[in-house]
């Protein structure tokens, strides 16, 4: 007993700052919620700086604390209480988080508006107090040192998400939201199955206390494979992505922002803390190798399906799927087969980088096509033309959002991927460096098929005639709020590899891009062209009528029907998968699988 | 004393089973839903107040025994009650279809 | 409620026999502690008030004698619904004659008629099973008892126990 | 001793029986029955592994209230499940799913079978920590001391599905009322039920509260049983349910959670930590926070039942 | 110690229905079900472990007991989420089925809003 | 006396699990309703009997707990047949 507890020594008053960053808004959705009327706006509103203030507070602090900040709840120390613990990678999610949930709140004042002296409406309340809901969710997970309780924060995270999906109430996005949340509680109760095991063999639920304890024992090998399945069935990640893409897509646009942004980091979060915390001696090279392949798949597949939507947020929604499997692309990094371990080093900086980039470049995206969608009344990317001149602020968020995506320097998803790369170099995994720079050109490519429609001429095409008269009366104004928001997260999302983040991430001090102009040039050139090759022969596009490029389109043919035949067979391939009984037995045999290769080694 | 008391117990507890065993015979043997009804209630109330009879030597203490009288009034009301509903849908059902 | 003098000494007088009962239950379940005690007040008066909520006082009074010689009736009754139902289970022959009889109540529909088909639903070979107009519906294991009569016979022993006044 | 162990067999049996049939069964509404028969049945489950808290848990929620949702939502679909042919898995399909989880569940059983023993325990522990609080129960110890953070998140966990449910209200019903159950026969059975047990639910509820300092219970578990009792009368007509948009319904549904939160709070600022109790008033101040959590635990748990509202407002 | 076998052998077995039924009933009131079912399987799992913690005079080990009725709660609150959710539904549709989802985005062409 | 009583418990649960499986068979739904009759007589017996053998007196509270709750799944399961069957009750007015 004497170890843990002088190293869940609590670190004095700034440890209350964890407790705040929880109740802020857990107590801004309960008073919230009885105020009713414009007053939950308004709480909610007022708790975002609050909250946004407590999380930077505490990433100032926790680099002085050399590790974590700790507070022991009631003072109990674990294994019989529960402790609160920021390191590094909680802290800066925790900012973050705050920040995108603060933008996602000044975009949705507009869309969730109550007018002075109107009764109570629905969709405000339940959105306010929700999105405090996924706040304080998140917070949680983040903070939590505890399986139990990051179970009942996962839960919390899930029930506020679900409801976001289907704010509407149309009869697609309440079958988006079902299934979505059936899958999820799967997902769940798998996780507390492992959590169970875990108790059984050790005794306690403490994240520090079971690292210390975990050796590969039958229990622990079942239990991480539960877990971990569980988490990935809640990450969407693929096969177990049957229920995101309607989801996200269906939501209204601050919901799909804060769902596609930050909902699905936070399982991912507890996946990266039981593989790189709970569990770092026990994964194997066969079960880190198989966990980033299915991330590669995600890639493949989430942009390939990306690329042959015909809906603005359906394109973002696979995007998200792709970019999921992005971020599980640093396990098979991280694996040290050397030491037998996981290692906190580039990898892992960079997978939590890329989490970060991409929660506020997707959120930004989501909010600029809710904006189009307002703006021109739908969001079918053939007919996008003229939507920079009505909304130039939200064309421009896209834009830089994708962008910063795609990994141009200075965004952190550049960094990101310098610090993959190298990574990847370290430990010779040549063939993880080409997935990472195929997901940057895949990346760029459904931007740019976007991009050169909302940028072309208008009315080229008959569609555009036709949509314009049916969806006249759809057309809505858009505000400058919540262009600038969208705006402000997508800059962000540009500026995030200006920032030396060596205080809490495992980066070596200095690590931050030196921005020279020909590196800058030379590393903006090729993904775009790339892009654009894979736009061409993939993408869902109409040879223009006239012109040389008709001459180029006919020159290409052959590549352009195989390439579109490829990307129907992926759109098959996809939606063969998001059957529920497919996804299902997905579900069974990826854990059947991980326990295999989990055990493989021993 | 006590082999008294576990006599009755003995006695009590085995008649209780009997009339749960009437009642069973009952449910497979009868008919039509009402008729198994009838078996139902009758004998499987009185079986559980046989047992909670049988127990009252073994209960430990007054207040135990009291809460096991409570426990046999609660199902009594219970099934009085029940009984009625499921009869009313069985009489339901039976002119509907 | 315009409360006169008599209604209100009505509820007074079912507010203390329900409360006077349901502490009763309190102290089955709770023991009899200081504290136990003390929060058992609290609990049964508001328990009380739930009951007369729910169920309104009514000048009626209970004959305490008729009750506990309903109760031993009961018993005894029980015992014979359950071994009549035993005899007629273990017979190989099956000895049923099932039907429905329609008994025509005496007591208006309402709190009592309810209480007394509660109490004959445990009645040896009967079963209400809903009303028709004036009379309830029974189900019986034997049309050809007299159902009638003995239903007739624990009215009147149930209403003894009640007098309206 | 030597015939006990059978009795877990046949326990185990009986309940793997109704589990099995709660799969199987051809229509949706005789599974729920199942279910329901399933989670009594658990009840003996739990106290045969010595957890009578859990067991009452279980017996309130597993299939009073739950059963109660399920049967509810059984009757309603009825009309829509012929419809149901979708996702069919064929016989192969299904024979795969089958293995797997035979798979995955015999490696949950191997697992459980390997751990260690003696067992890793806190159980000496939470006795030797029990005197912080003075409280007899040691499962209300965990659930309001040791683990009291997890506690209060539950308690925000319902009241979010809350919110999740009023919010699949249509538009114009908001603020109203849930939907309503239709008027029983005024002389029934339901009716006569509705009127006589509430009182001795009421009285059971707050026992199985108030015994929980010492002994089994538990706060929630006589919400439950408060809620139960509420959904009676509701069944029976004998009551409304309020409309959703009253301040003092929502007052009321967010009193426990910002209690236990006002509570933690004082505990952070007068010294101690977040969620901890002055040293001789725990056992007081617990029982606080109970009684203030019932009202509002049963309030929620009744209208998560209740569904969403309905009808609306009155003008 | 038998109990701890038997139950948790039964434990087993009830997940493994669960996760059957959850993945094989067309129908999402059975998926729900069939989700409970599950749940109460691992519910059981904690209570065998409890069991097997059983020490310092108390039957079982208290925190996972305590753990089983937060989880309870948890549970009970998604079920009721899910029902109301499957219940809004099937009003709006008139269907209680979740097959469409799956088709409507087979193909780029169907998923026009 | 445990082991007799554990006899009876076995028989009570087989009684039980027979008694189940005839009622859950249906056909109707008032067949399936006894199913918490069932488990309130033979469910609660068999708790009882088995608070004692394992000397837990809570049980009996569980025993309690069960009892109104059977009933309270029994109601609602009657009233949710009742409007399956007759949807068309006139519209309800406002209660007492």
């Amino acid at each position: 007993m004497s170890g843990p507890v002088a190293v869940l020594e609590s670190a004095g008053s700034s440890g209350a700052l964890l407790v705040l960053s929880i109740v802020v808004p857990v107590a801004a959705a309960l008073v919230a919620f009885v105020a009713g009327g414009r007053r939950t706006a308004w709480i909610a509103l007022a708790a975002l700086p609050v909250g946004l203030a407590v999380a930077v507070a505490i990433a100032a602090k926790v680099p002085q604390t050399g590790g974590a900040l700790v507070y022991l709840l009631g003072g109990w120390a674990p294994p019989l209480g529960v402790a609160l613990r920021a390191d590094g990678l909680s802290a800066v999610m925790l900012v973050v988080t705050a920040c995108v949930v603060a933008a996602i709140g000044v975009y949705a004042r507009a869309d969730f508006r109550v007018a002075a002296g109107a009764a109570e409406e629905r969709a405000p309340f339940t959105f306010w107090i929700l999105l405090l809901g996924v706040w304080g969710g998140l917070n949680t997970v983040f903070l939590a040192g505890d399986l139990f309780t990051l179970y009942v924060a996962l839960e919390i995270l899930t029930f506020a998400a679900v409801p976001l999906v289907c704010l509407d109430g149309r009869a697609e996005t309440l079958q988006a939201a079902l299934r979505y949340l059936l899958f999820a509680l799967l997902g769940s109760v798998l996780y507390l199955a492992g959590t169970t095991l875990l108790y059984g063999a050790y005794g306690t639920l403490d994240v520090v206390l079971l690292s210390r304890l975990v050796t590969a024992e039958p229990a622990v090998l079942v239990a991480g494979s539960l877990m971990t399945v569980g988490l990935l069935a809640k990450t969407a990640l693929v096969p177990l992505h049957l229920w995101l893409p309607p989801a996200h897509a269906g939501a209204p646009p601050a919901g799909s922002a804060l769902l596609s942004a930050l909902v699905v980091k936070g399982s991912f979060f507890i996946v990266v803390r039981l593989w790189f915390d709970v569990m770092p001696g026990l994964q194997s090279v066969a079960a880190t190798q198989m966990l980033s392949a299915l991330g590669a798949t995600a890639i493949l597949l989430g942009s390939v399906v990306a690329l042959r939507q015909e809906r603005l947020k359906l394109l973002i929604a696979y995007s998200t799927l792709a970019q999921i499997g992005y971020l599980f692309l640093m396990f098979a990094l991280a694996y040290d087969a050397g030491a037998a371990s996981m290692l906190k080093g580039d990898a892992l900086a960079g997978g939590m980088l890329q989490a970060m980039s991409h929660a506020a470049a997707k959120a930004a995206m989501f909010m600029a096509a809710g904006s189009i969608y307002t703006a021109l009344g739908h969001d079918r990317i053939a007919a996008l033309a003229g939507a920079g001149r009505r909304v130039p602020g939200a064309v421009a968020a896209f834009a830089l959002g994708g962008l910063a995506l795609v990994g141009l320097p200075p965004s952190g998803a550049y960094l990101a991927k310098e610090l993959l790369l190298r990574s990847a170099a370290d430990t010779g995994q040549w063939w993880w460096a080409v997935v990472i720079q195929a997901g940057g050109a895949f990346t760029c490519a459904y931007l740019l098929l976007v991009l050169a429609r909302v940028l072309g001429p208008v009315n080229r095409t008959a569609t555009a005639d036709e949509t314009t008269d049916e969806t006249a009366t759809k057309r809505g104004r858009v505000g400058w709020s919540q262009q600038a928001a969208a705006l402000a997260l997508a800059a962000c999302s540009l500026a995030l590899g200006l920032v030396d983040w060596s205080a809490w991430l495992p980066v070596p001090p200095g690590t931050r891009l030196s921005s020279s102009l020909v590196d800058t040039i030379a590393a903006a050139v090729w993904p775009v062209l790339a892009g654009g090759v894979l736009a061409v022969l993939l993408g869902r596009w109409t040879p223009p009528p006239r012109g040389r490029l008709q001459q180029a389109a006919a020159a290409l043919g052959p590549l352009r029907r195989a390439g579109v035949a490829l990307g129907a067979g992926f759109c098959r391939a996809d939606a063969f998968l998001r059957q529920w009984p497919v996804a299902g037995l997905s579900l069974l045999a990826l854990a059947i699988v991980f326990g295999a290769a989990l055990s493989a080694r021993y | 004393m006590s082999a008294v008391l576990d006599l009755v117990t003995i006695v009590a507890v085995s008649a209780g089973v009997f009339f749960f065993l009437a009642g069973t015979v009952g449910l497979l043997r009868f008919p039509d839903t009402l008729t198994r009804l009838h078996a139902l209630t009758k004998a499987d109330n009185l079986g559980l107040g046989l047992v909670a009879l049988g127990l009252l030597p073994q209960a430990g203490s007054l207040q135990n025994g009291l809460k096991l009288v409570c426990v046999w009034l609660l199902v009594l009301l219970a099934g009085a009650t029940v009984s009625q509903l499921v009869a009313q849908a069985a009489r339901r059902e039976g002119s509907s279809s | 409620m315009i409360g006169t003098v008599g209604e209100h000494r009505t509820v007074q007088r079912a507010a203390i026999v329900r409360a006077v009962l349901l502490f009763g239950f309190w102290t089955i379940l709770a023991g009899v502690g200081v504290a136990d005690l003390l929060v058992g007040v609290g609990v049964s008066a508001l328990a009380t008030r739930v009951s007369l909520h729910l169920l309104p006082a009514t000048p009626r009074r209970y004959d305490p004698v008729a009750a506990a010689r309903l109760a031993l009736r009961f018993l005894r009754q029980s015992v014979v619904a359950g071994l009549d139902v035993a005899r007629r289970a273990f017979d190989p022959r099956l000895p049923l004659r099932p039907g429905f009889v329609s008994y025509p109540a005496r007591c208006p529909p309402g709190l009592f008629r309810s209480a007394f088909t509660a109490f004959t639903s445990l009645q040896p070979g009967t079963l209400p099973a809903g009303s028709d107009d004036g009379g309830i519906v029974y189900h019986c294991l034997d049309v050809d008892a007299p159902v009638v009569s003995q239903l007739a016979t624990e009215e009147v022993a149930l209403s003894g126990v009640v007098r309206h006044e | 001793m030597t015939i006990v162990p059978a009795l877990d067999l046949f326990v185990a049996g009986v309940v793997l029986i109704v589990a099995v049939w709660t799969v199987v069964a051809r229509d949706s509404s005789s599974a729920v029955v199942g279910f329901v028969a399933y989670g009594l049945l658990l009840a003996l489950v739990w106290v045969r592994l010595g957890a009578p808290d859990v067991a009452l848990t279980e017996a309130a929620i597993g299939s009073g209230l739950t059963g109660a949702l399920l049967i509810g939502a059984a009757a309603r679909l009825r009309a829509g499940e012929s419809s149901t042919s979708a996702e069919h898995l064929g016989g192969v399909g299904r024979t795969l799913v089958a293995a797997l989880a035979t798979i995955v569940a015999a490696a949950i059983a191997v697992a459980l079978l390997s751990l260690p023993d003696p067992a890793p325990s806190l159980a000496p522990e939470a006795a030797a920590n029990a005197g912080a609080t003075g409280l007899g129960n040691p499962i209300t110890n965990v659930l309001m001391a040791f683990r009291a953070m997890d506690t209060m998140l539950e308690k925000f966990v319902l009241v979010i599905a809350l919110v999740g449910v009023w919010s699949l209200a249509p538009d114009g019903a908001w603020g109203g009322r849930p939907r309503s159950y239709h008027r029983a026969d005024p002389e029934g059975a339901l009716v006569f039920l509705a009127r006589v047990l509430p009182p001795l639910g009421v009285v059971l509820g707050i026992y199985v509260l108030w015994v929980s300092a010492d002994h089994p219970g538990g706060a929630f578990q006589g919400a439950t049983i408060l809620a139960a009792m509420w959904l009676v009368v509701l069944m029976a007509g004998l009551g409304d349910v309020p409309e959703v948009g009253r301040q003092q319904l929502r007052l009321m549904l967010v009193a426990g959670p910002v209690v236990f939160l006002i509570v933690g709070l004082g505990g952070l600022l007068l010294g101690g930590a977040f969620l901890s109790y002055p040293q001789d008033w725990a056992k007081p101040v617990i029982l606080a926070i109970e009684f203030a959590m019932i009202l509002t635990v049963a309030a929620t748990l009744a209208l998560l039942v209740a569904g969403p509202p309905e009808r609306s407002a009155e003008p | 110690m038998s109990e701890t076998i038997v139950f948790g052998l039964c434990a087993a077995v009830v997940a493994g229905l669960g996760l059957y039924g959850a993945i094989v009933n067309p129908q999402p009131l059975r998926k729900i079900l069939a989700f409970n079912l599950l749940g109460s399987g691992v519910f059981l799992f904690f209570g065998v472990v409890a069991r097997r913690g059983a020490a310092a005079g108390f039957p079982g080990d208290p925190i996972p007991q305590a753990l089983v009725i937060t989880g309870v709660v948890v549970a009970f609150s998604a079920t009721a989420l899910a029902l109301a959710l499957l219940l809004r539904y099937f009003d709006a549709t008139g269907s209680a089925s979740l097959r469409d989802g799956a088709a409507s985005n087979a193909g780029p062409e169907s998923t026009d809003a | 006396m445990n082991e007799f009583l554990t006899v009876m418990v076995g028989l009570i649960l087989a009684l039980l699990a027979l008694g189940l499986v005839r009622v859950l068979r249906g056909p109707g739904d008032a067949d399936r309703m006894m199913a918490a009759q069932l488990i309130g007589t033979c469910g609660i017996a068999a708790l009882l009997i088995i608070g004692v053998i394992g000397d837990i007196s809570a049980a009996i509270d569980v025993a309690l707990v069960l009892a109104l709750l059977a009933t309270f799944a029994a109601a609602a399961f009657a009233e949710c047949a009742r409007r399956a069957q007759q949807p068309d009750t006139p519209p309800e007015t406002e209660g007492p």
